[in-house]
């Protein structure tokens, strides 16, 4: 949607939506939220941005294409998972350990795991989707 | 901009020395620096200045925009409870006098939230604001009531 | 019943209207406000709820409906610009 | 040790994200390749564990069982993780072999391997909601497999798939929550010493929500339509990976689920799955018979013969359960050696509609040869591995006396034996109505149908083995103490 | 013993390298292994004469108790060396007889595969050893049959043999794994000792039908004789070995192996003499049909396996003419029948056509094959001094000791057709002009039906030379020692008047022959091939029909079958279980929750009505939404947004597909069915629910997460902690589950893209 | 009143089903969103309600009680995503049959392109007609 | 006293919500409905977040209710113009009492809204 107020008002939104998301994923051990919502919030920043700066716009906001996130995002989940080898303990025990003053253990890396894939598979389907509606040639009824 | 930053690198440090990283302890400590950076605005040239005067303004034009809230909501109550409708509703055009793009959104959203109007769509040219209402028995009033307090508003916001 | 229980009540009773236009139309747009109005309401009701529970975790829920609600306003908006109303 | 039994998990998942993660091409075949041979070493050093300690589990992330998740490897689990793993490599070859770019660029080895993660943590878990995730996980990989390339054919496919699919997926959730609700239990184990207590209505109840979702799976009567209607429409590579391995999840989940949670009252549960075997067995190979497509005709074939497969697990004894597994193991190998052949078959002829095809016995006589093994052992026809499968079954049945689905069994054996010399006659013997336009074959690809082949041959004619581990298998799902044993880890 | 049917098997598969090794002479090298083991087996004869029987086992399939065991007495000794040995000559015979054929080497291994199973079969001891080597006989005369497989006849052929014999061998399976049951052993030589047990059983008639089927259809019994003379299609050297002189007589076998065990009893007796009366007659009757050498041969044949199996009936009957007659005959029939195919194939091969009205004068021309055919016809009609005639007379003194005289009648009219026969065989060698261009064909083709004759010859002359082993078959097929003096010269007896009948008759029957058959070509009788070929076409139909109303292609349908099915199945689970319990104590909804629950109920059936496609997405949002709300109100908040979230993306992704779709189409309206099985399902969630609710739950896991969660998971959220890290692997599937979403609407798109490109 | 979740349950599950029957895909989905959410509830219930607290651990260790029962919770999360995943998929895959198929009708879809005469073996007319 | 004012912030707010339902109800097409929801709806929602500020007074709870209220805030006049605009491109009807419709025929087949000549209102006091 090609208007000046969507245009104006995503750009700000979009940051905002970003930083939710961020902050849903990294409270979810201790309050509501957690890595599949954190995405979830994410990935309606990136398509508010598309909605309305179009999809080239969008995709310059991504480093990686999103496809690509979801293989990161699963290694990131296993190897949080195989961190238990290490300590001659089962397959996903967790395994915390204090970085700078903060207890972080695998469970929470799991976590951002689950975030990074979730937000890229479904990035890639709304990328994949605006991709095409781009082509539809639009027509008033 | 850049006392805003600086602001923003004081509050970090403020939540290292407090041990304690919660939102609240963010705004505690950013309000904390902001009231030291006043102190030390002559400091800052003029441009970075603005920032201190946008810290006044900014809650004036929140304060405004509440009471055009509540303003409309009750407007809006009047006609929906009464028993009759008493509405005129219509589409006017509104000449936009605001330029960039944070100015004209802010007028359009305010517009939307005050008594009786509603922002449309903004032509291409970006020279008129259309605008659904719904008492427009005149609509020359309406643009000139808009254009004296909203546009105004923002305009001592953004400028 | 307390007085926000009832309050509660109070809130689901704005439900069977937005339900009614929902439901009515006439047009696509027209559900759209009705779906609109339940989002306001739910989140008016995770802040009630955060009240009535003493646990401010709901907030959150606020939160997060409040800033991607308007997402689905925006991607039925522009289904409705471009493929219309008709019959809807 | 207790990484063992995860391990075949671990490796296809991990080779699954690398090929993702990875871009280019040939490092994902031969990781595709790799990744398969691990997991077929994994699952043998598992077996051969299991085999020499006896039911292994492991609390996956250390929290005692039935709070965490367990994870189990008796004789049925280890065995299914074997063929798969045996599957898996044939397919791998195959895939190298065939070397379909478009294919591999759409992600064609991660799918395989994610799909075979799937189908291992659906063996291997002891934990029914956690089966439920491995279903969807396979499904859904099952489900971008059958579409990948985007044919009429297999979109229409693909949707009814889907479709039936998700239906299948509801009705277990369903179920796995209402039996949560029932016992505040969800570990299998856990399960099977509560499920007994339950009202006999509920508890029956919930038996034939199970044998529905999974019967879904299983593509069993009445709810086996949507197989033949997708699985001709992919690539053949996908068919016979789907034939070999996905219905077998079903049948193991019926066989896990019949054996160690509803066994209270199998004059009603155990009989209706010899109903639904008998009826699957005689529609399936009916259906086939009208057939005039071979990959159609395949599709049938594997839909009849799961009812073998259900028969052992309603006669429920040692004998009958045997048999069933033993059916299970071999037909994952024959039936994906039929659909590969299949494949082969299209390449050379470039058709699989049985009437334009033909002389093949005079061109290809050692393709004849690897049509006619599998073929006959699908029949039943010794010294073929099905025909120790079917005479298990047989026996099993008549000592049991449900002489009803014996004469069945034997009909549906006789049937599949003139539907697959029908195929024989048409495809190898007559000669081809017209000219024939095959496409190059590359060299490769008879190698893994020859390997598969020979293997339906070589467990026929030395069964001893995989007989004797079915037979333990049928032992412990026959004494589900010690299945609850090993996974709570207390006797009871 | 067991190396020897290994080293058969072993011999078979290296068939084709010896053949690309010695080409043409293949034939004589590869019968070296069959001679081999004539020799062998010939080693074995004076232990076997002894009275002594031979055993050896291997473990095959222990778990199934199934082994490799062999068992060698009299009866089995016989087949053996008739296999072998005539297996020896027909080796020879085909390298003369397909000459140069293309797939020649394949053939050789086929047909010494089929060696092997044969030789398996009669030597097993193990039942499923048996059932094994019964079943590759049946496999590896598919593929004899099929042998010339372009033609269709060859191929229907085939596959008749295969499905009739193969059926048969099904019935089998069920009626061995009975008797063994009843016997408690997998051992034939174990179960023949326990004959009164098995008679007593009551499996026993299940068990005897069952077997019967099996060895009728095998050996050609009536009704299942069809198959036998369509597989005439098969290459001369098949039809010779397979089905006249080894394979038909499997069945035969089989009856005479469990004789000991099985018969005795009034059923066995009587059904085996019916039906191997009717087969005798069916044989003998429709030999008349035609005047194809190898029809007119297999028709024969199917009237002697009619007679092997009578014989077998009366051996219970009669003290020891029943036993004796029919090893006599089974040898003699094998010598003349075997003879008779290879020298009618050596006048194919020669004389470009098999038709008895076309051929003359070839004594002059083929006089070594002339006096093979002599000699064999002699005893194909039963007349001295020729084996043929020892065997006969022994059949009819056994029916006279036993059978009604009325069965003798028809009995010797069935025999009779043989004589018939001989005539219809011997008189266009020596009748007429010589064809031209024809001669003798090589050694391989005549030296088979030479020797063959000439042992019939031999024995007839000096029956004594078989005496022994005639004894020990008769032993061994009578379950007690038994013993009979064959002479050729019995005296003037009722049986030598029976045998001048059966020639008189036979003579008369050759006159009318031309007559006969003219009418019967013509107009030919329905018979069980009719049978057949309608149970085929009505399979066949049945299945179109089936396809059509089961799998017709609509989702629809296969959905309604799926809700139907497991609401029935479910409902009579709930039905069978007795009187519901309901709930008690359960815990209340507030009124708001109450109000959300109505709503949500209006909004799914609101949906029901409306007539557009986006519309009915977004109505269902009011299901969304007050999910959520209820899951917000029941305290559970991480729910609420999740379901929040993924209500609005689901809608966005809805939407975004649907802009781009043209002709979305009318929404369909329902149909009554559709309602109730919605209807009857909804209803069942409804009352398993109750029942759930109705039992106890023990909340022991969420006990556990609430005390675990932070001081060991470290985390306060214990939703998230389960998730995490409590039940962290449903999660992790969990993920892949939405990547490989993500890899599919990828790969789904990434098509589409490509494919609009210009 | 958990029977008043029973009786809803039971609704939107008819109700799912009934849209699952419609031959039209879109129609389909749908009702696999409401049989969805019907199986949630369903969950949900399982684990009893009555509660008055979230369960989330008070900072000082301790859960405020009657707390809602989490193990349901989380499971009704992978739940959730999954059937997401589902749907997601589902939509795209509806989308791009319609291109192809040029119908989003399920009936209309064939189930074979072609219809293959099946090979008898008693009609020896067949071989001629080929 | 501060459970007071928390118990009049709530009522308002319900009140508010309760206009803005009625307002969807009543009034006569989509254009003044949206009225109803941006404005007393917003409002009605806001209040009861106030309320929720008001009564944890707990700087972290203040601020998470007030940028939800920001929120909403930002978010609702987006929402009502876009809604608004899409449903006048695809030819929603005003009811038949608009008195006046000054973008009939401004918005061209390819979605681009044109502008009418219209004197700028004069500023009444240049500051
Ligand atoms: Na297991
Ligand atoms: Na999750």
């Amino acid at each position: 949607m090609n208007t000046l107020i969507l245009k104006t008002t995503s750009r700000f939104l979009f940051t905002l939506l970003l930083l939710l998301s961020v902050f849903l994923l990294l409270r979810g051990h201790n309050e509501p939220g957690g890595g599949f919502i954190g995405a979830l919030v994410a990935v309606g920043a990136y398509a508010l941005f598309a909605l309305a700066h179009g999809l080239t716009a969008a995709r310059k906001l991504l480093p990686l294409p999103p496809l690509r996130l979801v293989g990161w995002g699963l290694l990131v989940a296993l190897l949080s998972a195989l961190v238990a080898f290490f300590l001659n303990k089962p397959l996903m025990t967790g395994v915390w350990f204090s970085l700078l003053g903060v207890k972080v253990g695998t469970p929470v890396i799991f976590d951002i795991g689950v975030y990074l894939t979730v937000f890229g598979a479904l990035l890639s389907a709304i990328f994949g989707l605006e991709e095409t509606a781009d082509r539809t040639p639009e027509e008033a009824p | 901009m850049r006392a805003f930053v600086y602001n923003v690198v004081l509050t970090v440090f403020w939540m290292l020395v407090t041990e304690s990283f919660t939102l609240s302890n963010f705004l505690v400590g950013f309000a904390l620096c902001f009231l030291i950076l006043l102190l030390a605005r002559p400091l800052f040239d003029a441009p970075s200045r603005r920032y201190f005067t946008l810290a006044w303004k900014l809650p004036r034009f929140g304060a405004l925009m509440l009471w055009e809230i509540v303003l409309s909501s009750l407007r809006v109550a009047q006609a929906v409870l009464s028993p009759r409708l008493s509405i005129k509703p219509g589409f006017i055009a509104y000449p936009l006098t605001v330029k960039s793009d944070l100015e004209i959104t802010l007028l359009a959203n305010l517009i939307t939230l005050t008594p009786g109007t509603l922002s449309l769509d903004v032509s291409t040219d970006r020279k008129v604001l259309y605008v659904h209402g719904m008492f427009v028995d005149d609509p020359q009033a309406v643009i000139q009531s808009t254009h004296d307090s909203l546009e105004k508003a923002v305009l001592e916001v953004t400028r | 019943m307390s007085f926000l229980e009832g309050a509660l009540l109070a809130l689901t009773l704005t439900l069977p209207f937005a339900v009614y236009r929902l439901v009515k139309g006439p047009t696509l747009p027209d559900r759209v406000v009705g779906l609109d109005l339940i989002t306001s309401v739910a989140v008016a009701m995770a802040a009630l709820y955060a009240l009535l529970s003493g646990q401010t975790a709901f907030l959150d829920v606020a939160i997060a409906l409040a800033l991607f609600a308007f997402l689905a306003t925006l991607g039925l908006a522009r289904y409705i610009e471009y493929r219309g109303h008709k019959g809807d | 040790m207790s990484w063992l039994i995860v391990l075949p998990l671990l490796i296809p998942l991990t080779t699954g994200i690398l090929c993702l993660v990875l871009g280019s091409r040939s490092a994902q075949r031969v990781l595709g390749l790799v990744g398969a041979l691990g997991l077929l070493a994994a699952a043998l050093a598992l077996l051969s564990q299991v085999n020499q300690r006896g039911i292994q589990a492991v609390q996956v992330g250390n929290w005692p069982a039935p709070f965490g998740i367990t994870f189990a490897a008796d004789h049925l689990s280890a065995l299914m993780v074997l063929v798969s793993g045996v599957v898996a490599v044939v397919v791998a070859l195959y895939a190298l072999a065939e070397g379909d770019t478009p294919r591999e660029q759409q992600g064609y080895y991660a799918l395989s391997h994610l799909l075979l993660f799937g189908v291992n943590g659906a063996f291997l878990t002891g934990d029914l909601f956690n089966l439920y995730v491995w279903f969807e996980v396979l499904l859904l990989s099952s489900f971008v497999l059958m579409i990948l390339g985007g044919s009429k054919a297999q979109l229409a496919g693909g949707v009814k798939y889907f479709a039936v699919s998700l239906l299948s997926s509801i009705l277990f959730l369903v179920a796995v929550g209402l039996l949560y609700g029932a016992t505040g239990a969800l570990n299998m184990a856990d399960l099977a010493t509560r499920v007994g207590s339950l009202a006999p209505g509920l508890r029956d109840g919930l038996a034939m929500l199970f044998l529905g979702a999974f019967g879904l799976k299983a593509a069993v009567f009445p709810f086996f339509f949507w197989l033949p209607a997708s699985y001709p429409a992919p690539p053949v590579i996908i068919s016979a990976l789907f034939a070999g391995l996905l219905t077998k999840v079903g049948v193991y989940a019926l066989l896990r689920v019949f054996t160690l949670l509803f066994t209270q009252d199998t004059a009603f549960t155990h009989t209706v799955i010899l109903w639904v075997a008998g009826l699957t067995l005689l529609l399936g190979v009916l259906l086939a018979l009208a057939q005039g497509e071979l990959r159609r005709l395949l599709s049938f074939q594997l839909v009849s013969h799961i009812g073998y497969m259900l028969m052992g697990l309603g006669i429920l004894t040692p004998l009958g359960l045997t048999g069933s597994v033993f059916y299970a193991l071999n037909h994952m190998i024959v039936i994906a050696a039929l659909f590969l052949l299949a494949g082969l078959l299209e390449r050379l002829q470039g058709t699989t509609v049985l009437v334009r095809m033909g002389g093949l016995y005079q061109s290809h006589p050692w393709l004849a040869v690897l049509f006619l093994l599998p073929a006959f052992s699908l029949a039943g026809l010794p010294p073929f591995s099905g025909f120790w499968a079917k005479f298990t079954l047989v026996a099993a049945g008549l000592q049991a006396g449900q002489y009803a689905i014996v004469a069945v069994a034997l009909l549906v054996g006789l049937l599949t034996l003139l539907s697959m010399g029908l195929v024989f006659a048409e495809a190898f013997w007559k000669n081809p109505p017209r000219p024939l336009a095959g496409t190059p074959t590359p060299p490769g690809l008879g190698v893994p149908v020859a390997l598969l082949a020979l293997l339906a041959l070589g467990l026929g004619l030395w069964a001893e083995p995989l007989l004797a581990l079915s037979q333990r298998a049928a032992q412990e799902l026959l004494e589900p103490s010690r299945y609850i044993e090993a996974v709570l880890g207390v006797s009871r | 013993m067991i190396l020897a049917v290994t080293s058969a098997f072993l011999g078979a598969l290296l068939a084709p390298l010896v053949y690309r090794w010695l080409g043409q002479l293949a034939g004589w090298g590869l019968a070296l292994l069959p001679l081999g083991l004539t020799v062998y087996f010939a080693s074995l004869l004076p232990t076997v004469v002894a009275g002594e029987t031979v055993r050896h086992s291997a473990a095959w399939v222990p778990t199934l108790s199934v082994n490799f065991s062999f068992y060698l007495d009299g009866l089995s000794l016989l087949f053996a060396l008739l296999i072998t040995g005539i297996g020896t000559f027909i080796v020879i015979y085909t390298g003369g007889y397909l000459k140069g054929h293309p797939d020649l080497g394949r053939f050789y291994m086929t047909i010494l595969l089929f060696m092997a199973s044969m030789l398996g079969l009669v030597l097993a001891d193990n039942i499923v050893t048996l059932f094994v080597m019964w079943e590759l006989t049946s496999l590896t005369s598919y593929l004899l049959i099929g042998f010339n497989h372009t033609e269709f006849r060859s191929r229907r052929a085939a596959t008749q043999a295969l499905f009739v014999t193969a059926g048969g061998g099904l019935a089998l399976l069920a009626g061995l794994v009975l008797l063994a049951g009843m016997g408690g052993s997998w051992e034939i030589s174990e179960l023949l000792a326990k004959g009164e047990v098995l008679r007593a059983h009551p499996w026993y008639l299940g068990a005897l039908v069952l077997v019967l089927v099996g060895a009728f259809t095998k050996s050609a019994q009536f009704p299942f004789h069809f198959w036998l003379p369509n597989a005439m299609e098969a290459p001369t050297p098949v039809s010779a070995y397979l089905h006249s002189a080894t394979m038909v007589k499997a069945g035969v076998y089989l009856l005479a192996r469990l004789q000991p065990a099985l018969g005795g009893t009034e059923v066995w007796s009587s059904t085996l003499m019916a039906f191997g009366l009717a087969t005798l007659l069916t044989g003998a009757t429709l030999t008349f049909r035609h005047t194809d050498l190898k029809r007119l041969l297999a028709y024969s044949t199917v009237a002697a396996l009619g007679a092997l199996v009578f014989a077998i009936g009366l051996v219970p009957l009669t003290s020891y003419y029943g036993a004796v007659g029919f090893a006599t005959f089974l040898l003699a029939h094998s010598l003349y029948k075997g003879g008779l195919f290879m020298a009618a194939g050596a006048v194919d091969h020669e004389a470009g056509t098999r038709d008895i009205n076309q051929l003359s004068g070839l004594f002059r021309v083929m006089p070594i094959t002339g006096v093979a055919v002599g000699l064999s016809a002699l005893s194909l009609a039963g007349l001295p001094p020729v084996l043929g005639f020892i065997g006969k007379e022994v059949l009819y003194l056994a029916a006279l000791q036993a059978a009604p005289a009325w069965i003798i009648g028809l009995a010797v009219l069935g025999f009779a057709v043989g004589a018939t026969l001989a005539l219809i065989l011997t008189v266009p060698f020596f009748r007429g002009q010589p064809p031209t261009g024809v001669h003798e064909g090589p050694p391989s083709l005549w030296l088979g039906p030479v020797v063959l004759a000439g042992l019939g010859l031999l024995v007839g002359l000096f029956p004594g030379l078989y005496n022994p082993l005639a004894d020990a078959v008769a032993s061994a097929v009578k379950g007690a020692p038994t013993s009979y003096h064959l002479k050729l010269w019995p005296g003037f007896n009722p049986a030598l008047l029976l045998s001048l009948l059966t020639v008189a008759v036979g003579v008369g029957l050759y006159f009318v022959y031309p007559r006969l058959q003219a009418w019967m070509a013509q107009d030919p009788l329905p018979g069980p091939e009719n049978a057949y070929v309608a149970l085929l076409r009505g399979l066949l139909r049945l299945a179109a029909r089936l396809e059509q109303t089961l799998q017709s292609g609509s989702l629809r349908a296969y959905l309604v079958w799926v809700f139907a099915g497991l609401s029935g199945l479910v409902g009579l689970a709930l039905w069978r279980g007795g009187p519901f319990r309901w709930p008690g104590e359960t815990s209340a909804l507030s009124p708001a929750q109450l109000v959300l629950v109505a709503l949500m109920l209006l909004g799914g059936l609101l949906v029901l009505r409306l007539r557009s496609h986006l519309a009915m997405v977004v109505v269902a949002g009011i299901v969304g939404a007050g999910v959520a709300l209820l899951f917000l109100l029941q305290n559970a908040p991480d729910l609420s947004i999740t379901q929040f979230l993924v209500e609005t993306l689901t809608a966005i992704l809805i939407a975004l597909v649907l802009l781009q779709i043209r002709n979305i189409g009318e929404v369909p309206r329902g149909r009554w069915l559709d309602k109730l099985v919605a209807l009857l399902f909804g209803g069942l969630v409804t009352v398993l629910m109750l029942g759930m609710l109705s039992e106890p739950i023990e909340l022991h896991l969420t006990q556990f997460f609430a005390e675990k969660s932070l001081p060991e998971g470290f985390g306060r959220n214990i939703v998230n902690v389960i998730l995490v890290d409590f039940r962290g692997l449903d999660t992790f599937g969990e993920i892949t589950v939405v990547g490989l979403a993500g890899l599919g609407v990828y790969a789904l798109l990434k098509r589409l893209r490509r494919e609009e490109k210009p | 009143m958990e029977t008043w979740m029973a009786l809803l349950v039971g609704g939107l599950s008819a109700v799912g089903v009934y849209l699952m029957l419609r031959p039209h895909l879109i129609q389909f989905l749908i009702g696999f969103l409401v049989l969805g959410n019907a199986a949630n509830l369903l969950i949900f219930t399982s684990g009893r309600l009555g509660s008055a607290f979230p369960p989330l651990v008070q900072p000082d260790g301790t859960v405020l009680a009657p707390y809602a029962n989490p193990l349901p919770q989380a499971l009704i999360l992978t739940a959730i995503v999954i059937g997401f995943a589902l749907a997601a998929f589902g939509i795209v895959l509806f989308f791009r049959a319609e291109q192809v198929l040029k119908t989003l009708n399920a009936e209309a879809m064939p189930e074979r392109l072609e219809a293959a005469p099946a090979p008898s073996p008693v009609d020896e007319v067949r071989e001629e007609r080929a | 006293m501060i459970e007071l004012l928390v118990y009049a912030l709530v009522a308002l707010g319900i009140f508010f919500l309760l206009v803005a339902a009625i307002g969807v109800v009543r009034m006569p097409d989509l254009y003044n409905r949206m009225h109803a929801t941006s404005k007393a709806g917003t409002l009605g929602v806001g209040l009861i977040l106030v309320a929720v500020a008001v009564f944890y007074q707990e700087l972290s709870v203040a601020a998470r209710a007030l940028s939800a209220l920001a929120f909403i805030i930002l978010t609702a006049p987006v929402a009502a113009h876009a809604l608004g605009r899409a449903s006048y491109l695809s030819g929603v009807k005003p009811c038949e009492d608009t008195y006046i419709d000054e973008l009939a025929g401004h918005y061209q087949k390819n979605h681009k809204l044109e502008s009418v000549d219209k004197t700028t209102p004069s500023s009444p006091t240049e500051s």
